[in-house]
């Protein structure tokens, strides 16, 4: 890797690290005050036990070799072959991706909020990188999926729309909460924490162009104008519908456009993002509200604006990809050219991740409830998980 | 008149408030306490040293009520806010000698 | 000697205070309350879902005063916090049999 | 049954908590409240302005205890939250005609 | 542009766009509770719409073709001159200065503070970004008044002399709040914005070298000087004058060096940024005072601190400009070999862009006043914006 | 200095301004509602008046010439070397160790919260600055002791085992505060700064590479992993020891383990960082019980965390130092083919910086206590600094 590229791809790299902290006040700030602590380890937890995992075992299965189809192996277990450090290439994209295997389960603990047993989250994570994040990731880059020529450029399937169903179906073996959801405790936290994704989020999309070039420069851009559009679309949406634009839907706006723009940034330009940007925003803007209507507690909605927006960008691929701008040889999208077969390929590797996905955390958490238990005692529920499961409370004078 | 102040658990606030609503109970005041009692407190730890909190979150109903069905209130209350466990709280009665309603000026059973 | 309490409109504090004062009022507690009356609430929206709040901002004021001058404190009071839009609060007065300057130990009319 | 009110210095709470365990008390509701009275307020100073906080932390505490141990409570807390210095606070003491626990429904002396 | 100096404006990108949050948090810790969020969603709004403005029709205007005189053209809009990704370079530009173009009309937000209807301000920023923005831009950078000789780095005539006298201009149309100032709600937010604003900076101002070479470097440390300097010096003169140094007043007089500095950041060097800072944290410190004489409200001191700031620091470089030491061809001050010339030139130019800016803020305020009313209703003042025109309160339980 | 090298340098210089916010935010925090202002004040404090004396005459003593072995001189007072802006590699690097110094005496405040002058704090910062850090780190980097080949990468000892041991002696002349120490008054305040340090830290440690290299890429690997490993190994200690995991475990472990590997980023590789990371942990976990036993009032564990940390991963440096991995010229440790050699280094350099640092520092607070007094008045400390000392208080409507 050249010395621009080296110091792109780690900046990039602290960016993403930075996300994490930031979901987590995002998160955090729409919980209760009294779960608010409980929602912060979740996050945080992930930054600890992933980058360990990841280091010894994960990246090797993940990319290792890049060609296999199905899953790597271990080769680069402990990062054993790296005998000396070189241009410093191979570390920083071992850093990079290790940035996204630990915040991708820390997405799905806004479904699950507010009800779940800290333990069984500290194992969740674990079993749930190595059986569902690596193989998926697998897939999508260098394995089946990627090979068949299916697009995810920094991972809106392998990352949103994965993370996005699994919410999913770890709400479904938890159950709904026992109280009703209360507003946020502290939208000044969730604005705190939208600020830091967004930021973070050039890292995590323009770094995954790997190089300082003209991909990154793209992504760049998109990653500004669809994060943009969408919080617009969804004030706009609101505003139209429900008579007030407000901050909560701004933010939740920006992080629709992001995940939406995620699989795309490095394969549309112009006016792409922001249609992508528009089209999430207002899609997302009423699929929080699924939730509602089939009763499933989705608690801070990962799945109307993860899975959803993941969804909507993926596929929009298929429309946008413009390989001719890029000056690059990947399939063409509608408006650009090419003919469904892209579309095609967005939907089948969305769907191989669905299925995937949405099974084995199902699977994952039944066999966690048998064994150890997924849900909180009710008295926890009703008192505040930071005072039962972490002996803290967020505020004192 | 009578005024009726109530110590509640925090998670009971909606179940009395609907209560106290069902029984025609037009007006409460409430305020966030703190209370100290037979339940005892909690511990909390920072870096492995432990806090003995003792003043636990309460929350504290006010209602100014007519003499009649102060004792009602006061059955419904401890009715909704009761879980059987320790540090459900207390309802007390007081007398009230006049009451006054700001906007008009109203006094009494009017007032309220 | 009498207890005041008042619930007004969180913004008239600085006037019913001022007020207060200018009625040679020397001390006054103030707490941060919710309401629930006639007002009836308001509805806050969250990602579209709409939360109904019923409880809404207020502020108890809390004085003892000597049992001639509570009635003119009350007018003061009502006066001062009026808007003439409901919620505007309520007024009472109850009787305290006691009181006690913590600093001096001096009771009745001297200790407040 | 008595109602004792009072007002004092935030940062003498735990001391007043502390010689009510020891005169047995076992029941304290406490609320974070703001002054006005003789000890005046402070200035605060943002960018060269100043706003004049008349209003000051104190805490409030509540106790309903049985009339015969009200006047040595009282004592209790005269003696524990004082500092001599102006601003230590109020004691007061009023009527309560029933009291309730809610857990069990007990009533009067058995309540608290 | 080269890989390493793309890298550099990107970077510099994604931290200037972190700064808009920042300067939300910056203002909506100093404003009440209860108009907090309506404070953040005001900033929040600058980053959703100008991005999208920017890139269809913003970015044209203001810059395309470089040597036009008065204003650009059509030929950038949408981008439609962009045709292949290339290395970056142009993609990275345009992003760059479409987060300059985002934060401006955010500034002013701090006067409007408490009393303005969002939907005005919804209106307000689209038609203040073209009408007054990008006009001003334009003659500041490749325009009449840079190609006269002016010197503008960062933007201090362009941003925040700007910003500052269209906030002076707006609040005399809105008038005065009903309710006395507060103090603020929330200084560890303030904080946290300053923090972040700091942060921004450096890629606001060293990143507008637009390479990774020295005079970034350079920038980069007058940026690090000015802001410590300033802050120093706000503390010290309160210290002095009020008896007691305080947290606002370290944060204003941060921020109110990084304006000062803004303009002079890559043409000035040595001691000159510890001198600009230093006079711009004394002057701005009193600044901040004019309102209380003249009775305008400028609710978080935009004026006294953007305008006056960025105003001094301008003239400044009539003095300390440098083009020695930078081995660059521009004016050089009075204190390095200059003649009065420069000088001149800076108040041309900031004299312009004042009765520009005034002129035409006020226009449009009162346009829009009558069109739609910029002023909330006596109720929504009294009880909080944040219920009023969001539907939302920053804090629950 | 290469353009790529000059962004990563100006980058990471951000990075590290960056921190002293955060760590502002991670011990305010934990202090009290009433004294957090102060606390903020303390730190921001460091980053105004630390710049300027650095500019002025720190980086002169401290480091020019580079080969001096006691202090450097006055050969680059106010930079008056610099005659030319050249390819601001210079520039970059004053930049870049002027942030450090900053910070490490903003580390101290953590120890002496709630009871010093600020007044006292605002002389002691300049003089411990050039008494106590500057000898130090010329001693360390360049001087006697980095001559006989100690390793010291980004400040362990010059930076941690310095701050922490001062620290110690501060709280020695202060004495213990009158009032019991209270649980933190915002726990999401403590996580923001974790969330921020941390991300700072990269700038710290692969910064200190002062080039995009392999080097930078393996400090910045070593950084993600310590600080995970640590964070882990502390909750794990005490979920097993105390019965839960605390989030202000998670944030004081990630900060134990940054502490740890700082002096090591550059020289170690492999598992050694999850290694040192989970031994700082672990170790720092019981070490802020010190303060019990020994009865010293660490406010905010900048003994434990600090001292310790950084003294456990400078030793650590003796066994792990690999120079075959970095294909470079350093001792190697005791598990890399090393012999005894290297250890003592390291013991030496620490035992000298701990010697000095903890004397002088004694000397200065005795000094500023009899002259001016280092302690507020009983009042003030028990109604408060914020209002006492700035005229400010946190919080408002
Ligand atoms: N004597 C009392 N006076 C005022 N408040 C009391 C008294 N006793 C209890 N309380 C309040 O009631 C709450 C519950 O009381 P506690 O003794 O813990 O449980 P229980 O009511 O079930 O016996 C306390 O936290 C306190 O706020
Ligand atoms: N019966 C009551 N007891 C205690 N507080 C009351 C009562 N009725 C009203 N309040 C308080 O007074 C506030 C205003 O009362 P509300 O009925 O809304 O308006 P109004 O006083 O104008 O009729 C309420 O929010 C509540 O705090
Ligand atoms: N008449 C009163 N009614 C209610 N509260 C009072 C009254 N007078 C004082 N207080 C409360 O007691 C506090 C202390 O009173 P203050 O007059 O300042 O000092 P002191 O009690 O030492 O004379 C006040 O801040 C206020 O909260």
């Amino acid at each position: 890797m050249e010395p621009a590229g080296l110091t792109w791809v780690l900046i990039s790299s602290a960016l993403v690290l930075f996300m994490t902290p930031g979901l987590a006040f995002f998160y955090g700030g729409m919980d209760r005050r009294r779960n608010v602590l409980n929602m912060l380890m979740m996050n945080f937890y992930c930054i600890l036990a992933v980058p360990v995992l990841w280091m010894l075992a994960g990246y090797s299965l993940a990319q290792v070799p890049f060609e296999s189809d199905w899953i790597g192996g271990f080769d680069a277990f402990a990062l054993g072959d790296l005998t000396t450090v070189g241009d410093g290439g191979a570390l920083a994209t071992i850093a990079f991706l290790g940035m996204f295997a630990a915040i991708t389960p820390a997405l799905i603990s806004g479904a699950v909020a507010g009800r779940m047993k800290f333990a069984a989250w500290a194992v969740f994570v674990p079993l749930w990188l190595f059986i569902v994040y690596v193989p998926i990731f697998k897939w999508v880059y260098g394995g089946w999926l990627g090979q068949r020529g299916s697009l995810d450029f920094a991972g809106g399937t392998a990352i949103h729309v994965n993370a996005g169903i699994a919410a999913l179906a770890a709400v479904f073996v938890l159950g709904r909460r026992k109280v009703d959801p209360a507003p946020p405790h502290s939208m000044p936290l969730v604005m705190i924490g939208t600020g830091i994704l967004w930021f973070g989020w050039f890292g995590f999309n323009a770094g995954s162009a790997l190089n300082a070039n003209g991909q990154a420069a793209q992504a760049f851009m998109n990653t500004f104008l669809a994060g943009a559009a969408a919080g617009l679309a969804w004030i706009i949406t609101e505003w139209v519908r429900d008579g007030r634009p407000t901050n909560l839907g701004a933010a939740s706006g920006i992080v629709a456009g992001l995940v939406a723009v995620t699989p795309a940034a490095g394969y549309v330009s112009g006016i792409a993002p922001i249609v992508i940007g528009l089209v999430a925003g207002a899609i997302c803007c009423y699929a929080v509200r699924l939730k509602t209507k089939f009763r499933y507690d989705d608690a801070l909605d990962v799945v109307g604006v993860h899975f959803v927006g993941g969804l909507v960008g993926s596929l929009l691929i298929g429309f946008f990809a413009n390989p001719k701008f890029f000056e690059a040889e990947f399939g063409a999208g509608l408006f650009y050219g090419g003919d469904l077969s892209l579309l095609a390929e967005q939907a089948l590797a969305n769907g191989a991740a669905i299925v995937w996905s949405f099974t084995l955390t199902f699977v994952i958490m039944k066999v966690l409830d048998v064994v150890m238990g997924v849900r909180v005692e009710e008295q926890a529920e009703l008192t505040g998980l930071d005072l039962a499961l972490h002996s803290e409370t967020a505020y004192h004078d | 008149m009578k005024l009726i102040t109530a110590i509640i658990k925090p998670f009971k606030l909606d179940d009395v408030k609907d209560a106290l609503k069902a029984a025609n109970v037009t007006g409460i005041t409430v305020t966030e306490v703190r209370g100290f009692g037979r339940q005892g407190g909690h511990v909390e730890t920072y870096r492995g040293a432990e806090y003995k909190v003792d003043l636990i979150p309460k929350v504290r109903l006010e209602l100014v009520v007519e003499d009649a069905v102060a004792d009602r209130v006061v059955e419904v209350i401890v009715k909704s806010a009761g879980t059987g466990k320790i540090g459900d709280g207390k309802v007390w009665i007081s007398d009230v000698s006049r009451v006054v309603r700001i906007r008009t000026g109203e006094e009494g059973r009017d007032a309220i």
